[in-house]
């Protein structure tokens, strides 16, 4: 069961990693400023997503992993609603 | 697995300094703010993966502190930017 | 080299950068975010006396941690006002600058 | 093991390229971004040095609110994208102040490589003090702040306020009493007032939950008041809430109720258990947390009005 859970850890924390990586490749070559909006937001939400849940099964307790899930939906509203108004900063200024 | 949190944790940074980098030298405002809020969710993250393989306790607030105060920080950052595009149609 | 001269060292650069910003940038914001830095530098070097000061059970010595906290806030505070005043003489002067020569070049240098 | 130290060194190196970058950007808009993602590397260092309480404090004021301070002021100084024409400093005088900066620099480290060894501690008296006045305290450094060295945390209280009577006074005689001038200006965008509203409310709990745990664990009033204030910050800046006009009633009695309750506190120890801020110590801990409660609330009010400014006739 141990085992099991460590093999789920590392796993979605693998795969966590692996888009922080995407969105970084994608900042460094996607050519404009929202197709590397759209990279970043990868990293955001699926890569710290991916990353808490890894870590849910090492807290020390449910209050802990609760935070972790708060973590990670802070981020998601923030980078949703802020990617959304960057966007719109972004499409003003090219006018 | 202590090992394998470390290597995810610096993979994390390394991919976030790429990126900030990049951006903060390269580039426009809008830009500069994104990557801020890229350090932002890669500091959070390399954090509790270190602060779980090192066993720093009550690392789980920081980091909501952290999440808090990086929406705070693009919030204001934003609000800046597009007032001075609002000044600029007026 | 163990995290804390590492992070000591990091601090002593800090302040040098600080200071060669606090000297050379002519805006005043930038003045006040290079003495921030160099504040932050500061704070460091106090962090890893805390560090190295672990005795009696804690990985730290808590008093100069909490000293930092304090120095935090009030530099923070001390921050606050220098905006205000740099705000209220930029609107009474017209000037966004601390270079001497435009004080005493164009406005007399008597307002001061 | 092997790995840590690897990430410190990148994590040092990371601070002092994104310090460079402050210090040298051409433009202030750029320089504040660099130094609000200076602060939150500078809370990664701080917490590798096992001190999760400075880390949030410096992520919370150092950087944050300090970042939102300047460029109001920036902004405000109507100076943000071109500051004046400056009168780039000669070669001669550059090449000083870096050969002067580097001298300072290196005398520091020098003496950073040079710290008595064993080095000298007052953790043994904090432990005492966590043990007696401010017992049932986890947290050793709630216990420094607010038992051991609490005569530091009410004065620097009080400088908080002064700083805000500083800063109001700094205002025109005409606009004394009134509101400092918004946040913001224009009618704010529907997602940013949808996100202050998600924000603000769960903020507000995680600075009280911060606040709360900080007895026992990382975390207490400073890091508390520090997000409340933020929080507030955030629904200013979306306009849900303006900056209150500085002679209203709640505003003062909340700026003052921290310093005053902590007075008060303190004074009675004088009569209840024989010394300045002394606490009995079965009621120690409820003693604590009720001044610091108040503290957070005083924190919350004196941060936002910081950055507000002073207060301005006209709301331009």
């Amino acid at each position: 069961m141990i085992a099991l859970l460590d093999l789920f850890s590392i796993a979605a924390i693998s795969a966590g990693t692996f888009f922080f990586l995407a969105g970084t490749v994608g900042l460094l070559r996607f050519p404009d400023s929202l197709t590397r909006l759209h990279a970043l937001t990868k990293a955001d939400n699926l890569g710290l997503g991916l990353v808490a849940l890894g870590l849910i099964p090492h807290a020390d307790s449910a209050l802990s992993a609760l935070k972790l899930i708060v973590i990670w939906v802070l981020v998601l509203l923030s980078g949703g609603s802020t990617s959304q108004l960057i966007g719109r900063a972004l499409r003003r200024g090219r006018k | 697995m202590n090992e394998l949190l470390l290597a995810a944790a610096g993979l994390i940074v390394l991919m976030v300094a790429i990126g900030l980098a990049r951006i903060l030298l390269g580039s426009n405002d809008v830009e500069r703010l994104m990557a801020v809020q890229l350090l932002g969710t890669g500091g959070i993250a390399a954090l509790l993966l270190i602060a779980q393989a090192t066993n720093v306790p009550g690392v789980e607030d920081v980091a909501l502190g952290l999440a808090l105060l990086a929406a705070f920080a693009s919030i204001a950052f934003i609000n800046l930017l597009d007032v001075d595009q609002g000044d600029a149609e007026a | 080299m163990t995290p804390s001269v590492l992070a000591g060292l990091t601090g002593a650069a800090l302040v040098g950068f600080g200071l060669y910003g606090l000297i050379l940038h002519p805006h005043p914001l930038r003045k006040l975010l290079a003495f921030n830095l160099m504040g932050s530098g500061v704070f460091l070097i106090f962090g890893i006396v805390a560090r190295r000061g672990a005795s009696a059970g804690f990985s730290f010595d808590p008093v100069p941690q909490a000293m930092v906290i304090t120095g935090i806030v009030v530099a923070f505070a001390a921050s606050a006002i220098a905006v205000a005043l740099i705000l209220r003489l930029s609107a009474e002067s017209g000037h966004v600058t601390l270079d001497p020569e435009v004080w005493t070049g164009s406005n007399g240098g008597d307002t001061m | 093991m092997s790995l840590l130290p690897i990430l410190d060194v990148v994590l040092a190196g990371l601070v002092i390229g994104v310090a460079i970058f402050t210090i040298t950007a051409r433009e202030l808009f750029a320089s504040v971004v660099g130094y609000v993602a200076y602060g939150l590397l500078l809370a990664f260092v701080w917490i590798r040095l096992y001190a999760p309480d400075v880390a949030l404090t410096e992520a919370a004021v150092g950087s944050g609110v300090t970042g939102v301070l300047l460029i109001t002021a920036g902004k405000r100084l109507g100076a943000l994208k071109n500051a004046a024409p400056e009168a780039q400093p000669g070669f001669a005088f550059k090449l000083l102040t870096g050969v002067l900066a580097a001298l300072v620099a290196s005398a520091l480290g020098a003496v950073i490589l040079m710290l008595p060894d064993p080095p000298p501690s007052l953790a043994p008296e904090a432990a005492a003090a966590a043990d007696g006045a401010g017992a049932g305290l986890g947290n050793p450094i709630t216990a420094v702040l607010m038992s051991y060295r609490s005569l530091d945390t009410m004065l620097e209280k009080i400088v908080l306020i002064l700083a805000v009577v500083g800063v109001w006074s700094v205002g025109t005689d005409k606009a004394w009493g009134s509101a400092p001038a918004p946040l913001r200006q224009q009618e704010p965008y529907a997602p940013m007032v949808f996100l202050a509203q998600m924000l603000a409310p769960v903020g507000a709990l995680i600075a009280i939950h911060i606040f709360w745990t900080g007895a026992n664990a990382p975390g207490g009033a400073f890091q508390g008041g520090a997000l409340l204030a933020a929080m507030w910050m955030v629904t200013m800046m979306a306009r849900l809430t303006d900056p209150p006009r500085i002679d209203t009633q709640w505003l003062r009695v909340a700026l003052v109720a921290g310093p005053a309750v902590f007075l008060i506190s303190g004074l009675a120890g004088e009569v209840v258990a024989g010394a300045f801020f002394a606490y009995p110590p079965s009621l120690a801990k409820p003693i604590i947390l009720f001044i610091e409660a108040f503290m957070v609330l005083s924190i919350a009010a004196a941060l936002p009005m910081l950055v507000a400014g002073p207060p301005s006739e006209r709301p331009d």
